[in-house]
């Protein structure tokens, strides 16, 4: 077996906006430091800040306010975000806005006058979303990337982190990661690491997230012992493109704005049914949509595809042919007429709000590991406002790369990784090779209905139970099903079933940490317990694998800036 | 359907994948993959035309497979799809991209900040001339097609190529970026722009519809410009 | 590569490139053999006027016209590259090749029909 | 190709393009009734119009086709810039030479 061992200062794992700003805020503090990005895909090619439509919350404009971004986070997290957490994110988007555009490069839309354009974004009461046009993140990620191309940042693309190594002690030595494309292992020792892969809840049926992100950097947490918290929190998009089996894009987003604008939902009999869940109709929020489908489509009540559909034809087929020209593209090159038919559409896994538990700074509680973007938890709660995904990323990957080289002059040092934890993990990762091959497509499909029926938009104690059991069930199986050891070049099959492995273990923890909130709290809906429950004293879910097993916990959210029932707005008014 | 196995040296193998009516070239791919062939590598992230990782040419032309309808490219039920050109092969359906890349730093493709994030947002118009043709060929995703449809990167290893030349038109056009005469210098030189014969290729393929061959065209009319008057 | 691989070749403007490629190329060879036949007047009339009359026979006359052909092609190409490097975009270039073959092949034609 | 040689090439072909019309033009016009010698040299022996015309045709044609052919050589054969600058020029200067020779062979009374 053949270990290549690499020595870094700094080891960023992922290339999404964290990713890639804390590589360059890292070269930046202190350019004698060698910083490394590992990557699953291409660097910047992967991950899902480049799927970024809609785009960044910012309170950039006159009459936004700080304090006003603040609070919708707040509300819309229904009082569980850390607040300051929440608190860092909203007020470091505008320097971080500033420096994408002044130093970084996005060019951003503006308005007739030249300013930056905000525009409107469910859930806000303040046209606050920086964009460039509907493909806001492709600007962001690729301006990144390009800086970062121009930077003497060591690149190691198409490389996948298996596991965090300690050292004899305890502390962090390093990451063990497999070189996708030769299918050989490194490890890399690094004196700071920063987590960055960015969540993703692919486990569902349906989902949006970009395919190579499947929870490893949350599952290699969980496996060291991290805290994690508000697990049981995925946020759905009501409308995912459904194309039926065996095709990729099902699951991927049709843009809000559709609904918006004056778009029907119709249920398999042609029933315009949003009417019988909510007088909003189609313009309810995200949550409302998403189960009123949810529910028709347990009801039968659906299209082929098991699916409702979208109706835009009665808004004139070129008028929305030219107001919404990227999404009826994208649906025709995929074989449907969005502006004039119908297509079908699901409720589509969109973002994961749970993560591992860090401090402002991205500091967790292991020294030396940081985390930040989507992997790391408590800015948004129950529910992120659309728009406050890119912020996180981008605001707390950059704090990571300030923070990382002033830790390492504190405390820094390689250290020895323990080499029997290395064996154990090579051992881990190779496993399928030693079982004889079986079906992990079928194993696949069970995971994602299960997820999908049991753990899904809409959640009970039964189907929770019932859950644990299959995905216990679902991973005994993974465990005796192998591959062929044909070639692990670039072998996509091999990393299929680590994907999978990596995605149940996670799945088990969303599944408890939903049975363990017995209210109903924006992304987490129960229907034996509709009701969100006393906001003063609202807690937050945390996880803890153990010895023993998983340990499932809640602490009280401290409301360190507003309680429920206040608002920082008033005190704005008043200056 | 035929599908290219191995690296530099390889060959087409035989498939059959059944036939649905919603079906991308990716998704004929991915059927080989976990049904047929497990060993089979190729190169996808978004699935939704965004990240530009899976182009391949298929039936002879470089395209995006993500977003390509099969109907819209079998002839007679066939399918051949094959790695990228003009880029190394690192296993069946997967090229090794950093030359692309290596040549958009060349070109000087990464903007150079003349401002810092303690200064105000530089206000642009978007009806100003610059702005428009700078938005004109922004929307790039990198997916290199435009690079592997062109005759010239073939023929001539040092071209920079259409997408790197076409991020240079961009940046010339940044108002806010600082280093317009360093970036027209670096295109202008052996390699560069003037190397380009207007194939028009890269335009015909882009999948985000944009328009190298007027972007180089204007960098060709700069450049040209700049040295006439001695700048460059 | 195997055949197919030649399959979005075959658009209009990449056989325009290569076309004002191939004529250039002839043009190059053709332009020495021209100003040596030209340069046979440096001995007087007469051996001009021989060469001439051997250039009189129909093939020769049919490879004439061919090369004035080319000589259009790749002038009207080449002009055709000067618009789109020189002027501000256009589009319908395919129509506009297209046209640039047909106009040199009516030229060249028409030179053809007046030498008989 | 660099800016300096693509300028060249690009302004001597703008430079060729109405001389080649012009020329083009005469071939129809001497074409009308049979072409000879005699009425060839007739119309230039002597001439600095002509002489001038097809002096700077001559030039102008020798730069493009080498230019032109060593653009080809660097993307057809295996040479490089420094080879197939070298091999065009060579071209160059024989175009040059002929073309020279034919000119004073014509204008020359
Ligand atoms: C379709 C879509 C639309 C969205 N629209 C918006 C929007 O309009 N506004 C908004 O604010 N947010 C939006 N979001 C959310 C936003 O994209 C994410 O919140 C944010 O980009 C996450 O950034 P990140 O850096 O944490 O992770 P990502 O950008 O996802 O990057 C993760 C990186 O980690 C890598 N990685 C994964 N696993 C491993 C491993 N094992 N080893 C090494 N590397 C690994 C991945 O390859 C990738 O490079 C959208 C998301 C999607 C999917
Ligand atoms: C009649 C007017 C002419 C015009 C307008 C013209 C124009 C051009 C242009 C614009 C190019 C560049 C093509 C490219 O790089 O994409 C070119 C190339 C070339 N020209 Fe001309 N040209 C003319 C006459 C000639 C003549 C008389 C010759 C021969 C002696 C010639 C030989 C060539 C050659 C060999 C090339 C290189 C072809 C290539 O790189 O593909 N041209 N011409
Ligand atoms: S210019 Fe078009 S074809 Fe070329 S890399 Fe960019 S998006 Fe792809
Ligand atoms: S295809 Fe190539 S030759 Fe120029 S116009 Fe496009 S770069
Ligand atoms: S998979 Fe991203 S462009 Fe096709």
């Amino acid at each position: 077996m053949s270990l290549e061992r690499l020595r870094t200062d700094i080891l960023i794992l992922g290339s999404g906006g964290a990713g890639l700003f804390a590589a360059l805020h890292a070269l930046k503090a202190n350019p004698d430091l060698e910083v490394t990005v590992a990557t699953k895909g291409l660097l910047g090619k992967c991950g899902c800040t480049r799927m970024v439509q809609g785009g960044y919350n910012v309170a950039l404009n006159p009459g936004d306010s700080v304090e006003r971004h603040f609070m919708d986070t707040i509300e819309g997290g229904k009082w569980l975000p850390h607040q300051e957490l929440a608190w860092t994110l909203v007020s470091t988007a505008v320097e971080r806005v500033r420096e994408l555009e002044n130093e970084i490069g996005c060019f951003f839309d503006r308005n007739p006058d030249g300013t930056l354009h905000g525009k409107a974004f469910a859930g806000q009461t303040f046209d606050c979303t920086v964009h460039k046009d509907d493909l806001t993140g492709i600007e962001i990620i690729n301006r990144l990337m390009e800086q970062v191309w121009a930077r003497p940042v060591r690149r190691l693309e198409e490389h996948r982190a298996v596991a965090f190594i300690p050292a004899a002690d305890g502390a962090l030595a390093g990451v063990l990661l497999i070189d996708i494309r030769t299918g050989a292992f490194r490890f890399v020792a690094a004196q700071a690491v920063l987590l960055a892969t960015g969540g993703g809840p692919t486990m569902y049926r349906y989902h949006t997230p970009s395919g190579d992100k499947s929870m490893d950097g949350l599952a290699m947490a969980l496996r060291a012992g991290l805290l994690l918290r508000d697990m049981e929190m995925v946020q759905f998009h009501p409308t995912g493109l459904l194309a039926g089996p065996d095709t990729r894009m099902t699951g991927t987003v049709l843009e809000e704005g559709l609904r918006g604008a004056g778009g029907h939902l119709l249920n398999g009999a042609m029933h315009r049914f949003m009417g019988d869940y909510d007088k909003e109709l189609e313009r309810a929020t995200r949550d409302v949509v998403s189960r009123a489908i949810y529910a028709e489509m347990r009801a039968g009540r659906t299209t082929p595809n098991g699916g409702v559909y979208i109706k835009m034809g009665h808004l004139g087929p070129e008028k929305v042919a030219k107001q919404f020209k990227g999404m009826v593209e994208r649906c025709r090159d995929c074989g449907f007429d969005l502006a004039g038919g119908l297509v079908e559409v699901v409720p589509t896994a969109h973002y994961f709000m749970g993560g591992v538990v860090c401090r402002p700074d991205t500091s967790t509680e292991w020294p030396g590991l940081f985390v930040a973007g989507e992997d790391a938890s408590g800015m948004h709660g129950a529910n992120r406002l659309g728009g406050n995904g890119v912020a996180n990323s981008t605001v707390f990957g950059g704090i990571a790369g300030d923070v990382m080289p002033r830790w390492i002059s504190a405390n820094g040092g390689h250290r020895a990784p323990d080499e029997r934890v290395l064996d154990a993990e090579l051992a881990r990762a190779l496993h399928p090779f030693g079982c004889k091959p079986g079906n992990l497509n079928e194993l696949r499909e069970k995971l994602l209905d299960t997820m999908w029926g049991e753990v899904g938009v809409v959640r009970d104690r039964e189907g929770l139970d019932r859950g644990v059991a299959a995905l216990d069930a679902i991973e005994a199986e993974l465990l005796v099903t192998g591959l062929a050891d044909e070639g692990r070049a670039f072998n996509m099959t091999w990393h299929d079933w680590l994907n999978l492995r990596s995605l149940t273990e996670v799945s088990r923890v969303i599944a408890l940490a939903a049975r363990k909130r017995e209210n109903s709290r924006g992304a987490h809906f129960r229907s034996d317990f509709p009701e969100p429950g006393d906001l003063a004293s609202s807690r937050f879910t945390v996880a803890r694998q153990t010895a023993a097993g998983l340990d499932i916990t809640d602490a009280p959210v401290a409301f360190t800036h507003v309680r429920p029932g206040e608002t920082l707005l008033d005190k704005v008014a008043a200056e | 359907m035929s599908l290219w196995r191995g690296g530099e040296k390889g060959r087409y193998e035989t498939y059959k994948v059944p036939l649905r009516e919603n079906q991308t070239v990716l998704d004929v791919v991915t059927f080989v993959q976990r049904h047929l062939d497990p060993t089979l590598s190729y190169r996808f992230a978004c699935r939704v035309g965004m990240c530009g990782s899976c182009a391949m040419t298929v039936n002879g032309r470089p395209r995006w497979t993500c977003r390509t309808h099969v109907s819209r490219v079998a002839t007679r039920g066939q399918l051949e799809i094959g790695p990228l050109e003009n880029l190394p092969v690192i296993k069946d359906l997967t090229t090794d991209m950093r030359p692309f890349f290596e040549k958009w730093q060349q070109a000087k493709g990464a903007f150079v900040p003349s401002q810092t994030r303690g200064d105000e947002i530089e206000r642009i118009r978007p009806d100003s001339p610059a702005r428009i043709a700078a938005d004109a060929a922004i929307e790039c995703i990198n997916c290199a097609i435009c690079y592997a449809a062109c005759d010239t990167v073939r023929w001539n290893s040092d071209y920079l190529g259409p997408a790197a030349l076409n991020r240079a038109w961009t940046l010339v056009n940044d108002v806010r970026d600082g280093a317009t005469s360093e970036r027209l210098q670096a295109v202008a030189a052996s390699g560069g722009c003037h190397a380009c014969h207007s194939h028009q290729s890269c335009q015909e393929l882009c999948p985000q519809q944009l328009n190298p061959t007027a972007s180089i065209a204007g960098l060709k009319r700069r450049t040209m410009w700049a040295y006439l008057k001695g700048e460059i | 590569m195997t055949l197919r691989h030649l399959r979005h070749r075959h658009s209009a403007l990449w056989l325009a490139a290569l076309a004002h490629r191939l004529s250039g190329l002839a043009l190059a060879v053709f332009l020495p053999l021209h100003f040596l036949t030209l340069g046979l007047a440096i001995r007087g009339e007469a051996p001009l006027e021989s060469f001439l009359r051997w250039s009189d026979q129909p093939l020769v006359k049919l490879a004439e016209s061919a090369l004035i052909f080319l000589l259009m092609l790749h002038m009207f190409g080449g002009l055709r590259l000067l618009v789109i490097e020189n002027l501000s975009w256009r589009d319908g270039q395919k129509q506009a090749a297209t046209i640039v073959a047909g106009v040199s092949a009516a030229i060249a034609f028409f030179l053809l029909a007046r030498m008989f | 190709m660099n800016v300096r040689l693509y300028v060249w090439q690009r302004l001597t072909a703008a430079v060729i393009a109405p001389l080649v019309l012009v020329h083009v033009v005469v071939i129809f016009y001497a074409t009308r009734k049979g072409l000879s010698a005699a009425d060839i040299l007739a119309r230039t022996r002597g001439s600095l119009t002509w002489a001038s015309f097809y002096g700077v045709f001559v030039v102008a044609a020798a730069i493009h086709a080498t230019i032109g052919v060593r653009n080809v050589l660097t993307e057809w054969s295996p040479l490089r810039d420094r080879g197939a600058g070298l091999l065009a020029s060579g071209f160059g200067v024989l175009l040059f030479l002929l073309g020279a020779r034919a000119v004073v062979a014509v204008v020359l009374p």
